[in-house]
């Protein structure tokens, strides 16, 4: 299994991206910087959290731009796998890959804390060594999470198995409160159709040791290979 | 040549930052407020003489960057 | 081109005596960019002219310290080849005058001096201080100001893990805002400020320069008025997308070793930076103003001098690294222009396109800079209170809840919540403890980081206020089982040029030195702002202190919360019942009275050095230091973090009251599954500790008083920021 | 009453955002545009039918709210 991270002006959860994949895997991925345009063959590529060119603009927006996208984009369509975290997350609908937008949060403010997560789908090698239903903690850290896509889309992503992340509380109940940003639906992590591209808010770099956050967020990774 | 850039977001879609702000200006105070909606202005200096290609390339500005067509309209003013 | 009168000299925040001393120096009169130069290098802010001769007995030596005050941060021996750097560094005005801004500012400038040795940040802090929540400002401000700091620390990616945030009236006009960053670097690969090798080039790199900020300096150390809006253009904007390619493209740069000297532009930017680094290394500097990146037309000499446009630097490099240092920085898409060179004249000559501008001597400058004995009064000692008072005979149980939702003991997770805490994934603790603690990259070392201070106990006596500040950081570190290593301090006081605020600081810093030495806890860097009155009514004064400690293995620490039912709770310390400067006496009183607890350090170093022995040994699961509001309250928090509750018997011999809420020093909170170990061995060392309950149920419980439900507590303690925040 | 509210950073202040948005749009090859400055924009609808109380009122909202005074002018426009 091979696997990249892209380094774009701004990214900050590229190192811990690397770290995790590391410590999970037991292989330290290629650090890739956006500028140089040949991507190298791998099999799956994560777009890290952070500020892409500081977030100015809109999240994501310009990050989307740049020349090491196209490959993205174009590897996906063949098939590969991307993950993006947070920033990520928006780059990749920026971009097209996954539908709707991320909105500022509803209160206007960065939250960084633990959230509870349910897993609403194992359909798919992201969640695939997940149980379905099953309730994991995971941080999240944004200024930008609230998830929006139209009824067109939201029907499509519910219809198709596409939303793999829901924020809840501890027991698994959702509600108002449980939303840490307004996301529509409680959503914090969706697939693409061909469901190998999965874009999420929360963390999972932040959760795969046990001295530092626990180590719920591991699974991402270990289901990719 | 100078132009004007409004993006705002679509109708029907939610708008947090407006309704935060109204919510804001209803506790200071400005009860009268209905409805806010809150959108970007940009101002763009563009080395460009004729200004029916300037509003083509503004436009192809607005798709590929400045706007996210999803979500968001814009209107382009030149001056 | 000589038109300075008079008005200039004072617009410039020079006196007369100063001003004939320029003239002295240079042979002749300055012209105005000369005169500016002047202004922003003799200025309080960049020449502690009132400090200097106060700050030169702050012990600043242990075998550890590799930098003391003098570098841009200070820097300290961890072991493996490892340096820890930190600062601490006030935005008082700024924040102010715009909050987001200047607090944002704040960040990124003591970010800078961290990175400029080499070190990569790892870690932020801040120490805030508000006015009355009642003060119509002071929502505006804290929102603000939070804001700020999270939205640059968020987006260089550098996690802000600690604190305090404090409200009080005296701050209504003039807020602290002190910010505090902690970096690691290799101990062979630290870089200084000083210049080297005539003929070396000069190069400018970061963002380009506006007419950000000039006269910021000297606003600095002015006091406020009422007509300081019109001051207002001068707060700058940062920009923490550039500050995050600064950090990587310097770090990469001085891994590659191809740097001789870096300076960040701090206040008094091209200014103070070119001097400094010039006269540290006996040098002189040649600069050509035309190739400095400007980002507004037509800039004169004067602005580009004077100009404090943030995320820039200057460094030293050598000619032939010249082509290898732009392409780092051009990959990294920042602006590298060689705008001069160093040359062995000992003066700063500038020029713009061949004119010269200025030409200042370097060394008769720099040493020449004013150093003033003020004046000062000391502070008249408060009367102790008489402890026999019959208005203490509330229940404590109903006096702990008013205590925490009180602003000052309220929680603040409404405000670390806006931080992100948690990137760069080594924060092992986070905000809401005693101290933070930061596992050191690749590493099984940790870091424990606190920023204190507990300005009413200053106020009242500020030499025992000095010492009680660096006491609880030393004891924040303890309490989770660190060594505590140096302090960096942050000295906010009002006009020095008033003899009652000179001696609260001159009292203030006899204390910290003296708790300094004792508990070998040694000052590495620091600030100092004055000057913090508006229409002359000064702030508590408030000596901010920044404290890190290490952890050979950051698996060996504990937490102030609870771990489960049925563990000893044990109070190491003696309880004396001290209520002079307490938040229970402001209670009954309405206001603070009487003098600070008395600080005993010998007392504080055995207590302390116990503790941290037996958290260490794995003796203890919970330890919590007591601090504001005593005994009580810090067995509440430690409840309230784990929502376990405890049953807790008050001897008999003392009032409840102020066994509960008195604030004697050296103390500490422990939980333990073994009390007659901990106690033999207590007493063995010649240790105060008793056993004073257990942990149990889901409320806490004190004999003959009755119980409160953790959970409501938990309530009132959280809920007091967000509701007032929320309007 | 329809209120627009226009808020741009002061001359001579730093625009972050204006400046990386230009970059962005040369690199994606807008290479004539010269100066890209970013503002809010602002639709406001409010219960008022005096235009000069609705201007007044606006003032006051950017004054206290909507713009940062510091570091921000506005231009407010009644429809
Ligand atoms: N401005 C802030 N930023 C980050 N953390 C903060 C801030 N204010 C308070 N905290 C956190 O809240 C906790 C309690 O603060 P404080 O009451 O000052 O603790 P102590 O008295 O033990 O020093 C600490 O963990 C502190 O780091
Ligand atoms: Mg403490």
């Amino acid at each position: 299994m091979k696997i990249a991270v892209i380094i774009f002006p701004g990214s900050n959860c590229d190192r811990d991206t690397k770290k995790a994949v590391a410590q999970t895997l037991g292989c330290p991925p290629i650090m890739h910087w956006h500028a140089d345009v040949e991507l190298p063959k791998v099999d799956c590529v994560i777009l890290p959290g952070g500020f892409s060119y500081g977030d100015y603009l809109r999240s994501g927006a310009m990050a989307a731009h740049s020349p090491v996208m196209r490959e993205v984009v174009g590897q996906a369509k063949k098939g590969i796998l991307v993950i993006g975290i947070c920033n990520g997350f928006q780059i990749l609908t920026e971009v097209g890959l996954l539908p709707g937008v991320l909105m500022r949060n509803k209160n206007l403010k960065f939250v960084c804390r633990k959230v509870w997560l349910s897993i609403e789908t194992t359909k798919n090698i992201f969640t695939s060594r997940y149980r379905k239903g099953e309730i994991i903690g995971v941080p999240i850290a944004h200024h930008d999470g609230n998830y929006f896509a139209d009824e067109y889309n939201l029907k499509m992503l519910q219809d198709n198995d596409q939303v793999v992340l829901r924020y809840v509380d501890s027991a698994g109940r959702r509600g108002p409160d449980t939303n840490p940003n307004g996301s529509v639906d409680d959503i914090a992590g969706i697939l693409n159709k061909g469901k190998n591209v999965l874009g999420m808010m929360p963390h999972p770099e932040r959760a795969v040791d046990e001295a530092i956050g626990g180590t719920s967020g591991r699974r991402f990774f270990e289901s990719i290979t | 040549m100078k132009l004007k850039i409004h993006i705002r977001l679509k109708a029907g879609v939610l708008d947090p930052q407006g309704q935060a702000t109204r919510n804001a200006l209803h506790s200071l105070g400005f009860t009268t407020v209905e409805d806010v909606r809150l959108g970007k202005f940009i101002e763009l200096d563009i080395e460009e003489k004729d200004p029916q290609r300037a509003n083509r390339i503004a436009k192809e500005m607005c798709d590929q960057l400045l706007a996210n067509v999803v979500v968001e309209e814009y209107s382009i003013d030149i001056i | 081109m000589n038109q300075i009168g008079i008005a200039e000299i004072k617009e410039h925040g020079l006196t007369q005596s100063e001003y004939k001393l320029i003239c002295e120096i240079l042979g002749r009169e300055p012209n105005v960019t000369e005169l500016g130069i002047f202004s922003v290098m003799w200025s309080e802010h960049c020449s502690y002219k009132s400090s200097k001769k106060w700050l030169k007995i702050l012990p600043s030596n242990s075998p550890r310290v590799i930098y003391g005050p003098g570098e841009n941060a200070g820097a300290v021996d961890i072991g493996d080849g490892q340096a820890v750097i930190f600062k601490m560094e006030s935005h008082n005005h700024p924040s102010y005058l715009e909050p987001y801004q200047g607090a944002a500012t704040g960040v990124g400038g003591i970010l800078r001096d961290i990175f400029t040795m080499g070190a990569r940040p790892i870690a932020n802090l801040n120490s805030l201080r508000f006015g009355a929540p009642e003060h119509h400002k002071t929502r505006h401000l804290v929102a603000g100001v939070v804001a700020g700091i999270g939205g640059y620390g968020n987006c260089v990616g550098v996690p802000t893990v600690g604190g305090e945030c404090e409200f009080d009236a005296s701050y209504n006009e003039n807020i602290l805002v002190n910010a505090m960053t902690v970096g690691i670097a290799n101990k062979e690969n630290i870089f200084c400020s000083t210049a080297k090798g005539v003929g070396n080039s000069v190069i400018y790199v970061g963002s380009k320069t506006g007419r950000d900020g000039i006269h910021g300096a000297t606003m600095a150390s002015a006091e406020f008025s009422d007509d300081s809006g019109s001051k207002r253009p001068t707060v700058q904007v940062g920009d923490p997308f550039t500050e995050k390619l600064l950090i990587e493209a310097c770090l990469e740069l001085m891994d590659r070793r191809l740097l001789v000297a870096i300076q960040d532009m701090g206040a008094a930017g091209l200014t103070s930076s070119s001097f400094e680094m010039a006269s540290k290394g006996g040098l002189g500097v040649e600069i050509e103003l035309e190739k400095v990146p400007q980002r507004e037309k037509g800039m004169t000499p004067y602005e580009i001098m004077l100009s404090e446009s943030q995320e820039r630097m200057l460094m030293i490099v050598e000619p032939d690294s010249e082509s290898q240092a732009r392409k780092i920085f051009e990959k990294w898409e920042l602006n590298f222009a060689v705008i001069g060179k160093l040359t062995d004249t000992g003066h700063l000559i500038l020029k713009n396109n061949g004119e010269l501008i200025a030409n200042l001597p370097i060394d008769p400058l720099a040493s020449a800079s004013p150093e003033y004995d003020r004046p000062w009064e000391p502070t008249t000692p408060q009367p102790i209170i008489p402890r026999d008072d019959a208005e203490f005979l509330r229940d404590p149980l109903e006096v702990l809840e008013l205590l925490l939702r009180l602003p000052n003991l309220s929680s603040k997770r409404w405000v670390w919540e806006q931080y992100d805490h948690m990137i760069m994934t080594e924060t092992v603790v986070p905000p809401g403890g005693d101290a933070a603690i930061v596992r050191i990259p690749d590493t099984q070392k940790g870091l424990a980081l606190t920023a204190d201070c507990t300005p009413r106990y200053v106020h009242a006596d500020p030499e025992e206020g000095g010492r009680q500040a660096v006491a609880e950081a030393w004891r924040n570190l303890t309490a989770v089982g660190s060594e505590p290593l140096a302090i960096t301090d942050n000295l906010n006081f009002g006009n020095p040029e008033k003899p009652r605020a000179m001696g609260q600081f001159v009292g203030a810093i006899k204390g910290i030195a003296d708790a300094c030495d004792l508990l070998d806890f040694p000052v590495v860097s620091g600030n100092v702002s004055l000057y913090n009155e508006t229409n002359g009514k000064p702030i508590l004064p408030t000596p901010t202190i920044g404290g890190v400690g290490l952890l050979s293995d950051f698996r060996k620490h504990v937490t102030i919360a609870f771990k489960e039912e049925e563990e000893n709770i044990v109070i190491v310390g003696e309880t004396l019942g001290h209520l002079g400067a307490s938040l229970l006496i402001k209670e009954i009183k309405g206001s603070f009275v009487g003098p600070p607890p008395p600080v005993d350090l010998v007392n504080e170093k055995k207590n302390g050095d116990f503790v941290r022995k037996e958290i260490i040994e794995g003796n203890v699961t919970a330890c919590h230091d007591i601090s504001d509001g005593g005994l009580l309250v810090s067995i509440a928090e430690m409840a309230i973090a784990a929502n376990i509750g405890a049953k807790i018997s008050p001897p008999s011999n003392f009032l409840a009251q102020a066994w509960a809420f008195g604030e004697d020093q050296a103390r500490y909170v422990v939980t333990t599954k073994n009390v007659e170990g901990l106690l033999y061995r207590a007493s063995k060392a010649g240790i105060v500790a008793c056993c004073i309950g257990i942990t149990s149920g889901e409320a806490i419980s004190v004999s003959n008083f009755g119980e409160r439900k953790v959970a409501k507590l938990k309530k009132l303690n959280e809920s007091w920021l967000p509701s007032f925040m929320n309007g």
